[in-house]
């Protein structure tokens, strides 16, 4: 039997809401898969759409942004914007034929432990059922 | 001096928290390996004295010029590091985390998947500390004087602290007198004691404090500049009276032809006053104003033959070519206490506000009971010959609180209180009135709050638990249907007089303060505070306070405890001289900015404007930062299509090689 | 060197011995444009065109080619391996010359070994242009429909058969190989093959007399013609990207992670970034100067430093500007001025 | 209806006058159907103006394409205005560089060209090939009538208009100074069907059209370069340090150079379709660009470069915007 893909995930946390969720996980003993690696940014208005077609060029085989729910953004409004950039940034990945399980977006506050678990979970299965994107895999073509 | 990167690598065991499950002897060994890597070392409480020593040394002996830490996460210790760094004469911002206790050896149990992430996160760290900057945290001065806008109890504290300290303030009030709610209460609850005997001292206080200008009749139109800086533009309003020739006697509002016949605001349409007017005997200042909506000579052009109030002025003080007055001043901190306002009981049809005259607000009923009220401190019904006192008489609770049918979720905290208090003073006033009180629940939290409540009932008032539904009129009664929840039995009770206990609501024009200072609202519609717990009195804009009931309603004591923390707040600010501005903020590549403006659009805090340069004798326009205004969220840097706008320290170039990592290591 | 004919029905064998022996391209679909692509069991050649919408040095010279890799922090690199042998069919005579072109530049001072090996393991297979393109111009320059310069072998459709003419050993060495397929080629074949390149040399529109221009082009420095046709240049790389005789190339190092590779790719002149300094400062600061060069480098500089106008008249140039700058324009103007 | 000696008049005085540095039209090429963006800055160079269903260039580009070389000290700056013959599609980049402050109205006079569609020259190509002298054609009575060397011919416009014209709801100017002719009629009521098309495919179908497309991509930038939108100084895309995508030409960097693309023209995209005209290996670009365009009229009610005064979708937000996306 073939081994059993394990995908690598990248994801894109806020420091306020979702790294500190994150970190409650952590304090509160939650396991989780460990294919999920996380860059953190001060807030989910900074992570620039581009990062995410870069990711899956670099050997990402899923992404995840995530930030504070609509209204508790530290920052007041920085979600707002990410909410829009990545709306339309996930109907062009799926429209080229990137699978959509590869991108998801997720609001997890600081006191959602339990639910950051349950995201990278989801995140993490998702990834597995679309297998490794190798056809856009930078340096998987021709270096 | 060489650059190039000389990296040490700390991994931590905390313990056995992280080492029981991360081989951190293994990713010690290949954090040394990883490019520019000088040191690499473990040890088993990084955050110790010792640990840090050990980073220390590093630095000095190894000529080491980046740190990575990877222990726990960096919301728990990159202070403590960056310090580490500082002491060794390393700028502080050499310094990357990579946390492999929360976001790893907790949540993974299996020793060598823990181990390959961890070895992941360092690895991710190093690619991106080789290509951190050094930055400077930067210090402004501080301007010391402070703004308070709303002359209420919580504005006048706030003042009073500010100015005690030795410090300016600007005390803007929007009404020709300072005092706000709590003038217009009788008594306070729980100790009864007059609401005006204890205000009016601060209120004169104020006006007379020498480090206290205090505008009335006043509004602030613009607020521009950040933490320290801030300047103000303030609209004095005409009074079309010259306030430093009237002597407040009055004369001119007994002669004026529309006196009696104006409602009057202070007594809430209760009693009557005229169009030149003090709000109330002991405004301050006590000076008049005339209301230019109303003054016959203001809004027709004439009245009579002459004025009447202009021939009763002795000190000739009326002038009506008075126009506004614009006050610029600069400050360093900001207090809103801009209150609340009363919910409109028209909006519960059902309890027949509108349509009955003795179905009234506790705040009418406030000022009935009041001896400087309308009625001089008698509990009538109606007016002049029609007016009757009444027996039989109810309160009702939560109204416009507790709602979800009106958009008031919340608990309005002080009506628990003052209907006790009211029910008490109606039962002295009329002996032998039969008060009761409808009510979901007695929420009595507060010192002596639970005394008073447990005397009110012994002296008669009777509690009954239940929402009426529904208040109509039957011959001279009124009727109250209600269902008695504790014994589940529907009851209809027929009263003189029904008190609304209503609740309080944010300001109808809090969306002017908002758009003024960058506020936001919480669910609540009140103002929200930078943190409800541990910043309760702060805001998301740095150097701007909340107090009072502009940020959720609160009885006296709190609004008064609350004042005196954003006072304290902001004198932490005026006393210091200096703040401190965020380091790992946005700037911009003018060579590249293409002037669009999408930045300046995005910009939550207005930090980013647009302004014209010369680029090699063209002159261009581009985006650039406000280094005191911005607070680094790096919203710009993402929404900018030519990638001219950058944050410090979360830059693309630094965060591309991050994912290059994250995302290609297996 | 030797002639032979192809009757038709043996040229699927043909083209079937020939993969099995080299690396076989073809012109194939890619999308909407035609390119030299490696056959593969689906692919489908397609021989009715003037030309390739990409020319032949796509294979020869790739668009981007790795020269080592890397790893960051440690000083080994690893070269990329040995090429193979390759054979390209249906290469026009003008994108073979432009090959012998650009020749000349790659074994100029210094060899290049990256091209100079793959040319070396290449063989060309021509393809008579007996159908010229509404811009081709290629007699203006030097060449025609049937030029054999920088080819190994000419093949010219006869309608039955196809005549093959070898040019170089390694084209005798393909005849040698499939002896059984092939029939020699008569006097008439040869006559017919001749007829055929002469009517179509006759159906080529457009031209230009190109003498003097290299001499000309100097003295026309400041002239005005410059700015007036690039006015609406866009600056975009069609005309040197799809340019047969263009050579340009950037070296960039790729980084992912902690590994590289250092690599070379096409370059254009028309990009600004093509001469800009690290100071800043850019010699061409803007597309006149750039369209300038274009022009100086194919009909004066080159012919100063390899005597030969580096400009083949496959007319791609003309067909693709999307704004109808018409390299033939531009140069009956400089004839013009020069007067 | 077209004008010619109206469009050249008004061209004649536009450039007399002192505070216009020149004017940006069409004028026939130098063989089949081509046309050429014209720079008029004497009167007399009017006289080669055209206006005919040849006339596919958006001359938009060139008002932010300009090259602003370092002035010598003291030297100011040419600020004279710049006239533009636009359609109405050329008129949307117009409205919508404003909106972004690429340009300044002041610095702009725009003159309106009611159009009733332009044809896409591979159509004609293939009915009319190999015309190497200047061929001309024009509108009649819903029909093209090409001018050929053996006579006239007269073609549905069905069968040679270019894509984008077929379902154009915006073929008068939306801004103007000078309207030269009356106002055509709106052809199309775009539902944008060719995408729907495409998004009925599975994603494995999706990703090989497109590699296909992208495959065939030789990176030589003139979709971004013909762009009225693309007038960033230094495109990120560009850039070496940080290198968001790679100068080499494979399947995953061109693929990433096209989302970015495609990404950076949400909500700016005004659908002239200049950049598919001009890929020299026939990428449908467009079908990336009106994706963006469908979704951001259908999630946010956006449609740009209509209001000068509107806010950039990019730089704007509603706190209800929808959000099914979000786990």
């Amino acid at each position: 039997m073939k081994e059993q893909f394990e995908p690598n995930v990248v994801a894109f946390l806020c420091n306020w809401c979702s790294y500190a969720g994150a970190d409650l996980a952590g304090t509160s003993r939650i396991q989780y898969p460990s294919n999920l690696n996380v860059i953190r940014v001060m807030c989910s208005g900074r992570v620039n759409p581009l990062f995410v077609v870069n990711a899956l060029q670099q050997g990402a085989d899923g992404v995840l942004i995530s930030g504070c729910h609509p209204g508790d953004c530290h920052y007041m409004e920085g979600n707002f914007y990410a909410r829009r950039r990545f709306a339309l940034m996930k109907e062009l990945l799926e429209y080229v034929g990137v699978d959509a399980r590869r991108f998801n977006m997720s609001w997890v506050s600081a006191s959602e432990g339990s639910k950051w678990k349950d995201v990278v979970q989801g995140v993490v299965e998702k990834a597995k059922e679309a297998g490794p994107f190798e056809q856009f895999r930078r340096n998987k073509i021709n270096w | 001096m060489n650059n190039k990167p000389k990296i040490g690598v700390y991994v931590c065991h905390c313990g056995i928290n992280i080492a029981k499950t991360v081989d951190v002897n293994t990713v010690t060994e290949f954090a040394s390996h990883l490019p520019n890597v000088k040191v690499a070392r473990n040890y088993s409480y990084m955050c110790s004295d010792p640990g840090q020593l050990l980073i220390r040394e590093d630095i000095k002996n190894e000529g080491l010029n980046r740190v990575v830490v990877a222990s726990c996460s960096p919301r728990m210790h990159e202070l403590t590091f960056r310090k580490t760094l500082a002491e060794a004469g390393l700028n502080p911002y050499y310094l990357e985390m990579a946390n492999i206790r929360e976001q790893c050896s907790w949540v993974h149990e299996e020793g060598e998947r823990a181990t390959g992430k961890a070895k992941k996160l360092v690895a991710a760290a190093v690619s991106k500390v080789r290509l951190l900057e050094p930055l400077q945290e930067k210090e402004v001065d501080v301007e010391p004087a402070t703004l308070i806008i709303g002359g209420g109890i919580a504005g006048i504290q706030a003042a009073l602290d500010i100015a005690n300290a030795g410090f300016k303030v600007y005390l803007v009030e929007k009404t020709p007198s300072v005092g706000g709610r709590m003038s217009q209460l009788d008594k306070t609850f729980p100790t009864l004691d007059c609401s005006a005997c204890i205000l009016t001292p601060k209120m004169v206080d104020v006006a007379s404090h020498p480090n206290i200008e205090l505008f009335t009749y006043s509004q602030v139109e613009e607020v521009s500049g950040f933490v320290g800086n801030f300047q103000v533009k303030v609209r004095k309003k005409a009074r079309y009276v010259d306030v430093d020739k009237c002597t407040g006697c009055g004369a001119c509002a007994q002669e004026c032809r529309l006196s009696g016949r104006i409602p009057s605001e202070f007594d809430v349409g209760m009693g009557k006053r005229a169009a030149i007017y003090l709000p109330f005997p002991q405004a301050v200042p006590a000076k008049y104003t005339i209301d230019s909506q109303r003054c016959l000579f203001l809004t027709r052009g004439k009245c009579g033959k002459s004025p009447k109030c202009v021939d009763a002025c002795a000190a000739g003080a009326i002038n009506f070519e008075q126009k506004d007055e614009i006050a610029e001043f600069k400050v360093g901190a900001i207090i809103v206490a801009t209150g609340f306002d009363v919910f409109d009981a028209s909006r519960k049809p059902e309890y027949g506000y509108n349509d009955y005259v003795n179905v009234i607000t506790s705040l009418e009923l406030e000022r009935l009971v009041s001896a400087s009220g309308p009625t001089g401190g008698s509990v009538m019904i109606g007016t002049g010959e029609d007016a009757s006192v009444p027996r039989e008489i109810a309160f009702i609770k939560c109204v416009g609180s507790r709602d979800k049918s009106v958009g008031n979720e919340y608990c309005s905290r002080v009506c628990c209180m003052y209907t006790a208090k009211l029910a008490h003073l109606v039962e002295e006033k009329i002996p032998g009135a039969n008060v009761r009180v409808y009510y979901m629940d007695v929420r009595a939290f507060g010192k002596g709050f639970e005394e008073f409540y447990d005397r009110v009932r012994r002296e008669g008032i009777r509690y009954i638990r239940g929402n009426p539904s529904e208040i109509f009129k039957r011959g001279d009664k009124l009727v109250i249907k209600v269902e008695n929840t504790l014994t589940s039995t529907p009851m209809e009770d027929e009263v003189d007089l029904v008190v609304l206990g209503v609740g309080l609501e944010p300001r109808k024009d809090a969306r002017e303060i908002i758009d003024l200072l960058r506020l936001s609202q919480s669910a609540d519609r009140f103002f929200l505070e930078a943190h409800p717990k541990l910043a309760p009195v702060d805001t998301a804009t740095d150097g701007v306070f909340l107090a009072g009931c502009a940020q959720g309603p609160k009885d006296i004591p709190d609004t008064v405890a609350q004042a005196k923390g954003a006072a304290s707040s902001a004198l932490v600010l005026l006393s210091s001289g200096r703040v401190k501005v965020q380091a790992q903020i946005s700037f911009v590549n003018e060579a590249t900015c293409r002037g669009c403006g999408f930045c300046v659009e995005i910009c939550p805090y207005g930090a980013i404007e647009l302004v014209t340069v010369n680029r090699m004798g063209h002159q261009v326009s581009v985006a650039r930062v406000n280094e005191a205004l911005c607070k680094g969220c790096g919203a710009c840097a993402a929404g900018c299509l030519s990638g001219s706008v950058q944050q410090k320290s979360f830059m693309d170039r630094q965060i591309l090689p991050q994912i290059a990592v994250l995302g290609g290591m297996r | 060197m030797d002639t032979k004919k192809l009757s038709k029905d043996k040229f699927g064998d043909f083209m079937a011995i020939l993969s099995r022996q080299k690396k076989l391209y073809v012109p194939q679909k890619e999308g909407e444009s035609l390119r030299f692509a490696p056959v593969t069991a689906g692919s489908q050649p397609d021989l009715a065109f003037p030309n390739t919408t990409v020319p032949p040095k796509s294979v020869l010279f790739p668009q981007t080619e790795t020269l080592y890799q890397f790893e960051q922090g440690n000083t080994d690199m690893s070269l990329p391996g040995e090429g193979e042998e390759r054979v390209l069919f249906g290469v026009r005579p003008c994108d073979a010359r432009a090959m012998a072109i650009v020749d000349s530049l790659f074994s100029w001072d210094v060899d290049d070994p990256y091209y100079l090996t793959r040319r070396e393991q290449t063989t060309l297979l021509g393809l008579s242009c007996l159908e010229p393109g509404t811009n081709c111009f290629c007699t203006s320059v030097g060449g025609g429909p049937a030029s054999t310069e920088g080819l190994d072998m000419l093949l010219t459709d006869l309608g039955e058969a196809f005549l093959l003419q070898t040019v170089t050993e390694k084209g005798e060495k393909i005849i040698q190989s499939v002896p059984e397929l092939l029939e020699e080629a008569t006097a008439e074949d040869l006559k017919a093959a001749e007829k055929l390149s002469q009517e179509a040399a006759v159906r080529i529109a457009r031209g230009i007399d190109t003498d003097g221009i290299p001499e000309k082009l100097p003295g026309l420095w400041e002239n005005p013609l410059w700015k007036d046709f690039s006015e609406s240049c866009l600056g975009c790389g069609i005309c040197t990207f799809l340019c047969p005789t263009c050579h340009c190339f950037d070296i960039q190092d790729e980084m992912e992670g902690f590994e590289g590779r250092r690599c070379r790719m096409w370059d254009s002149c028309m990009f600004s970034e093509y001469t800009l300094h690290a100071s800043g400062h850019n010699p061409r600061p803007s597309r006149h100067e750039r369209t300038r060069n274009r022009v100086n480098h194919k009909y004066s500089y080159f012919v100063k430093n390899f005597g030969t106008i580096a400009c083949v008249g496959c007319g791609r140039c003309i067909n693709l500007c999307p704004v109808n700058i018409d390299i033939l324009n531009i140069l009956s103007q400089v004839v013009k001025e020069a007067i | 209806m077209v004008d010619l000696e109206k469009l050249k008049t008004a061209a004649r005085e536009t450039v007399s006058r002192d505070d216009v540095k020149y004017l940006i039209g069409w004028r026939q090429g130098t063989y089949g159907f081509r046309v050429s963006p014209h720079f008029v800055k004497e009167p007399e160079e009017a006289e080669k103006l055209i206006f005919s269903p040849l006339c596919t260039n958006n001359l938009a580009t060139y008002l932010v394409l300009t090259e602003r070389l370092p002035l010598p000290r003291g030297e100011q700056p040419d600020s004279r205005k710049v006239a533009l013959m636009v359609k109405g599609c050329d008129s949307r980049a117009v409205v919508q560089q404003l909106i972004e402050q690429g340009i300044k109205r002041e610095s702009v006079l725009i003159i309106g060209c009611p159009c009733e569609g332009v044809i896409d020259l591979k159509k004609v190509e293939e009915k009319f090939p190999h015309l190497p002298g200047p061929a001309q054609a024009r509108w009649s009575n819903g029909n093209i009538v090409f001018h050929l060397p053996d006579g006239d011919k007269e073609v549905p416009k069905g069968e040679v208009l270019a894509a984008k014209c077929l379902s154009c709801r915006y073929p008068n100017p939306v801004m103007t100074d000078l309207m030269l002719w009356e106002e055509v009629q709106t052809r199309g009521n775009d539902e944008y069907d060719d995408i729907t098309e495409l998004e009925a495919k599975s994603p494995q179908e999706r990703w090989l059209f497109w590699e296909d497309k992208f495959s065939s991509c030789i990176r030589c930038y003139s979709c971004r370069n013909v762009c009225p939108m693309c007038y960033c100084e230094d495109c990120v895309l560009d850039r070496l340090n940080p290198a968001w995508v790679f100068r080499s030409n494979n399947i995953s960097e061109n693929t990433a150079f096209h989302l970015a693309r495609a990404f950076h023209l949400a909500g700016r995209c005004i659908e002239c379709g200049e950049c598919e005209r001009v890929c020299p290996v026939g990428i449908p670009l467009m079908k990336l660009n009106r994706k963006l365009a469908k979704e951001v009229k259908e999630k946010y009610e956006y449609i740009p470069g209509l209001d000068p005064e509107s806010k950039p979708l990019q730089s704007s937000y509603r706190p209800d915007d929808k959000e099914d996306f979000i786990l």
